[in-house]
């Protein structure tokens, strides 16, 4: 019996665990270490019209149990994800999730429309939070009009279900998830990093070279909790939950909170085979639990 | 490239702050050349979070044994320096490209420039150098008398001289002046150290055959975020970049922008 | 030579470094450790015109680097305040910043009208953030509207100058910020918890028996230097800069991020004598920055 | 209370997860008395977090030793397991009040009824009560066999009763069963363990002298943080609180609400 396999909107996956978009490059580095087929699904990092070299280094900084990252949407540019990287990824029986960003909204009406095109590409994931570039990103995420009307927009163009990337550094997020629903999102993904510094005493300026950064790790792992609790019970479209996730356990909260499927960031970082290692130890604690299916843990602490 | 759980064989203090640390395990050795490095795992928990890039400073096949030298400065490096023999520290490794030593043939001379905590990875490099019979010569640059270390090991292997900053060891000044002064020559140049020094060194030798390992702060280690990225030099578009934990660290003369 | 002294509205203080609100009752605890005439000022625990039992047990939960609390503002009331923790206090040459909150616009106004005419209490700080209680605290932070007519009122009662406590949950802390200096703020206090959540896994509910809680610790810091970075330059009234605060480090990453005094909240549970102990060990990292004195440093990381 | 960094002399694994920590320091045992607890930081850096509330299972002033007792259940307490002799932990206290062996006269019967992991501050609190010549009866309940400890240890002590839910040892079911089933008799009742153990204690004896250590998730331990707070039983405004960390954590039968 399968107790992991978990069927959303264009995603038809064996198990819920995917790695968080930017965590996981476009699966390459990966690919030699696991054979990345064991994982639900894969979501890419972002992709934008042009090829784009992201901010100056440093781009990571360290906080306590988190750390901060100011890439900056680094990426080949839409084309090239399209002919390289997408396509390397066919031989892997596993759906993808392109992640669409951009500085305009033309952007990412032209990325979402192109790259839904794409063979294996099962679901697009609006990137509306990132915190790291200066035009768009989370500009599009702070604003639930603003938010509404790309998601439409997108909708419009793309082949495929349409995921909204919400950010946490809003006052209201239930406010900008059912601007994202009703403008007929068909899933949420949460949360993208909260936007945070660290300065460097010896130097008296911020560590990362932009500045900013956006804070992830086992320490937003809270936050990520309260917004998808308070989010599930809001919205009646599926979240996936990310934030701080490292261990099966973690999962488990996530899918209690409200999420439907997870995706794993940071934590590749710390243990690369850290993807493969939850999905394997996921039926044990579910053992633990006297579940016989993860799905029937989906909100179950407000169900 | 494998994550291995490695024994602590020892752990000494050899300089002020610097540490040797001896690890042992059976897989991660045999895939290590000169110039890699390893990304380790300090604590248990999730503070520190992230892995620590320390350079491998020596193989040793036979024994299944690999040595790092590391300077106790932050938070993780400190936490490390309190680890004791028997403990266990979780290695993920070997990473990136290290220094080919095809590039010197042999009886030629190379000459392997370090500063401070940039010397560890030049000794492995010196004994392989030495092993196929290159001739080695050795500058090493540290702040001052206390921070010193590995200067007999290196002597055993070929000449060596060492600067500190403050004159308070050797001769006083750069690796720079070192060489100058003492009318140094060689075929190729080998270095690791901090960036000023790297610069220093494209810029003093730029006919010369040479190759820079470079520091960059990480996140993956193994490519895949995109934190270490560094650009290509003579890059118009200034989109081209190589990552300094894959491409790298170690980096022919002229070939990233440091 | 006093390397330390700090002179804020209100607040002449011998060293930056106050216990923040919350964290350190009403005094009587840590005064069994050592002399609470060493630290540069209190912050007591919010007080509110009634007693108030708060939230129901369990009201922490433990995260990575941080904690949730969901105390739910329990006190003595504003009488016994005044008549007994105030009057008890008057003994230590150290002066007293009284948090006011409350559930409506009156409560908030009678506290502060009241506890500013005790002798020892030198500033107002005003929770506009507590995330803990059902009606007031943080519904009052998260609209610039609200908070600066509520700074208004406050203002025109209080004997002391006011310092408005800021909620990190909002989508523009600097809005917040200028709407609280506009309606007449002597200084910001920040940031108080963010809201999280956990959840038992087993339980299969909040750990919290709020089921929100404040997340407050380590894990928050690099948000808190973000927003007093984003806040220090776009006003002109000093800030009390407080988030994850454990060490003299800390402190001097606060001031080059812009402010002016620091608390310390959840790092006196983990240590009761980390006040003293920052305080002892400021000098020393001021001798390696090469410091002369510690204000040399407020916003040096943008100045 | 003080916060003293203790030496770890030994750590046993004395039932399924649960150890046995024997910490030695000049200073803090000596201000300890039986059921008061521990803050213990169970590591350097800041995960986990919090310290770790532990009560006191054995004092030996001689020595400057004290004994805990835990189960390895949590990030925490499993992190705890791993040390070793010779490793340092901070610990803050003694914290709170413990049981007064006062209640009871010389001569007197006390039964001490410890439910799991509430079994510990049982044990000091028998070796003083014997001190003072009152006669101790144990009643301890465990889930199953391999959770039973110090089960030699209370017998040397006095009349010992072990009771296992599942009935792997002992007698089967719960501590108040055994007390009623052998028709033990008493003066005065200490208890610690579950919540639900306890209010069975309240409700069976309710006419009893009695003494109950409770728990309660801490942040501070001692006092400041209103974290660990209870109702006081029959206050109809539901205002007035006792703190489980200083007023506690033992409360007389019927002072507080369970
Ligand atoms: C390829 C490579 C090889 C290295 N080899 C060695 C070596 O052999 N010996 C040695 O002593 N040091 C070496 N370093 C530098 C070493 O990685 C840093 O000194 C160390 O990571 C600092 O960690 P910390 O815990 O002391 O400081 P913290 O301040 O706690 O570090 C915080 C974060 O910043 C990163 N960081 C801080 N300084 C540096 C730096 N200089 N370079 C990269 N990341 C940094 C840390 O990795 C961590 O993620 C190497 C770095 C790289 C990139
Ligand atoms: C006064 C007192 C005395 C105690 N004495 C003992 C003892 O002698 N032996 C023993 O094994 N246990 C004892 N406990 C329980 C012990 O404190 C918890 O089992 C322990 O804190 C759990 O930590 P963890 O790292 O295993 O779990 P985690 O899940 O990592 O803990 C997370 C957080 O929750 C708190 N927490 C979790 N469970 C409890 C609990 N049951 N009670 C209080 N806080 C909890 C932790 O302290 C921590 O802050 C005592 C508790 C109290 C209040
Ligand atoms: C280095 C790094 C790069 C990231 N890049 C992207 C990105 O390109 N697009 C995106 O939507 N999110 C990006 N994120 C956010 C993650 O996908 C994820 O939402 C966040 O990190 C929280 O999960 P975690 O705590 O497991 O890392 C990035 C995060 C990190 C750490
Ligand atoms: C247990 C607890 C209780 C608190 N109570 C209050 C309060 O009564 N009033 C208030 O303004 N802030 C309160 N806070 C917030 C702190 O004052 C502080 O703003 C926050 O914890 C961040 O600082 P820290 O990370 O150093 O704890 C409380 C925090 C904690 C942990
Ligand atoms: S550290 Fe992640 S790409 Fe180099
Ligand atoms: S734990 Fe803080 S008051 Fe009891």
């Amino acid at each position: 019996m399968n107790r992991l396999n978990i069927e959303l909107p264009g995603l038809s996956m064996k198990n819920p665990v995917m790695p968080a978009s930017g965590c996981f490059g476009f699966g390459q580095e990966y690919a030699k270490l696991y054979d990345l087929s064991r994982l639900g699904a894969i979501a890419i990092k972002a992709t934008t019209v042009e090829t784009r070299f992201g901010n100056p280094t440093p781009r990571v900084a360290e906080t306590s149990s988190g750390m901060l990252n100011a890439i900056g949407l680094q990426n080949p540019g839409l084309e090239k994800v399209i002919a390289n990287e997408l396509v390397w990824l066919e031989k892997y029986d596993v759906p993808i999730i392109a992640n669409v960003a951009g500085s305009k909204v033309e952007d990412y009406i032209l990325v979402a429309e192109q790259i839904s095109k794409a063979k294996n590409v099962h679901a697009l994931e609006l990137n509306i939070s990132c915190p790291n570039v200066k035009e768009g990103g989370m500009a599009f995420g702070t604003n639930p009009e603003v938010a509404s009307e790309l998601t439409k927009l997108v909708k419009q163009v793309s082949d495929v279900p349409v995921y909204v990337k919400l950010s946490p550094n809003v006052t209201d997020i239930v406010e900008m998830a059912i601007a994202c629903e009703e403008a007929g999102a068909d899933g949420l993904s949460m949360i993208n990093t909260l936007l945070g510094m660290r300065i460097d005493i010896k130097k008296r300026q911020p560590i990362l070279a932009n500045g900013f950064g956006g804070l992830s790790g086992p320490a937003v792992k809270p936050v990520a909790i309260r917004m998808i609790h308070q989010v599930s019970q809001a919205v009646s479209i599926p979240i996936i939950g990310m934030g701080g996730i490292s261990t099966a356990e973690d999962v488990i909260e996530f899918f209690l909170a409200g999420a439907s499927a997870v995706a794993v960031g940071t934590a590749n970082f710390v243990d690369p085979f850290v993807c493969p290692n939850i999905i394997d130890d996921l039926p044990r604690v579910l053992d633990e639990l006297k579940v016989d299916h993860i799905s029937e843990l989906i909100g179950g602490s407000w169900k | 490239m494998i994550v291995e759980n490695m024994e602590i064989i020892s752990q000494r203090n050899i300089a002020s702050k610097v540490y040797e640390l001896v690890l042992k395990g059976p897989e991660l050795v045999h895939l290590a050349s000169q110039g890699q490095f390893l990304h380790l795992k300090v604590s248990e928990g999730t503070d520190p979070l992230l892995r620590r890039p320390i350079s491998i400073a020596q193989i040793n096949q036979e024994k299944d044994e690999l040595t790092v030298i590391y300077r106790a400065e932050g938070k993780g490096t400190s936490m490390l320096a309190l680890k004791q023999a028997g403990e266990e520290v979780s290695v993920l490794g070997p990473l990136g490209n290290g220094f080919s030593i095809k590039e010197t043939k042999p009886g030629n001379v190379a000459i392997l420039v370090g500063g401070g905590i940039g010397v560890p990875p030049l000794y492995e490099l010196s004994l392989q150098l030495v092993k196929v019979g290159v001739k080695v010569v050795h500058v090493l640059g540290f702040a001052g008398n206390d921070d010193v270390f590995y200067e007999e090991k290196f002597t055993e292997l070929g000449e060596t001289y060492v600067a500190t900053m403050d004159g308070t060891y050797g001769d006083k000044g750069t690796v720079i002046d070192v060489i100058e002064e003492k009318g140094l020559t060689f075929d190729t140049i080998y270095a690791c150290g901090p960036t000023p020094m790297l610069k220093a060194i494209e810029n003093s030798f730029p006919e010369k055959k040479g190759f820079l390992s470079l520091e960059e702060r990480m996140g993956c280690g193994i490519g895949a975020c995109f934190a270490c990225v560094c650009n290509v030099k003579n890059d118009p578009t200034k989109t081209a970049y190589k990552k300094i934990c894959t491409d790298g660290p170690v980096f022919a003369i002229g070939e990233v922008e440091l």
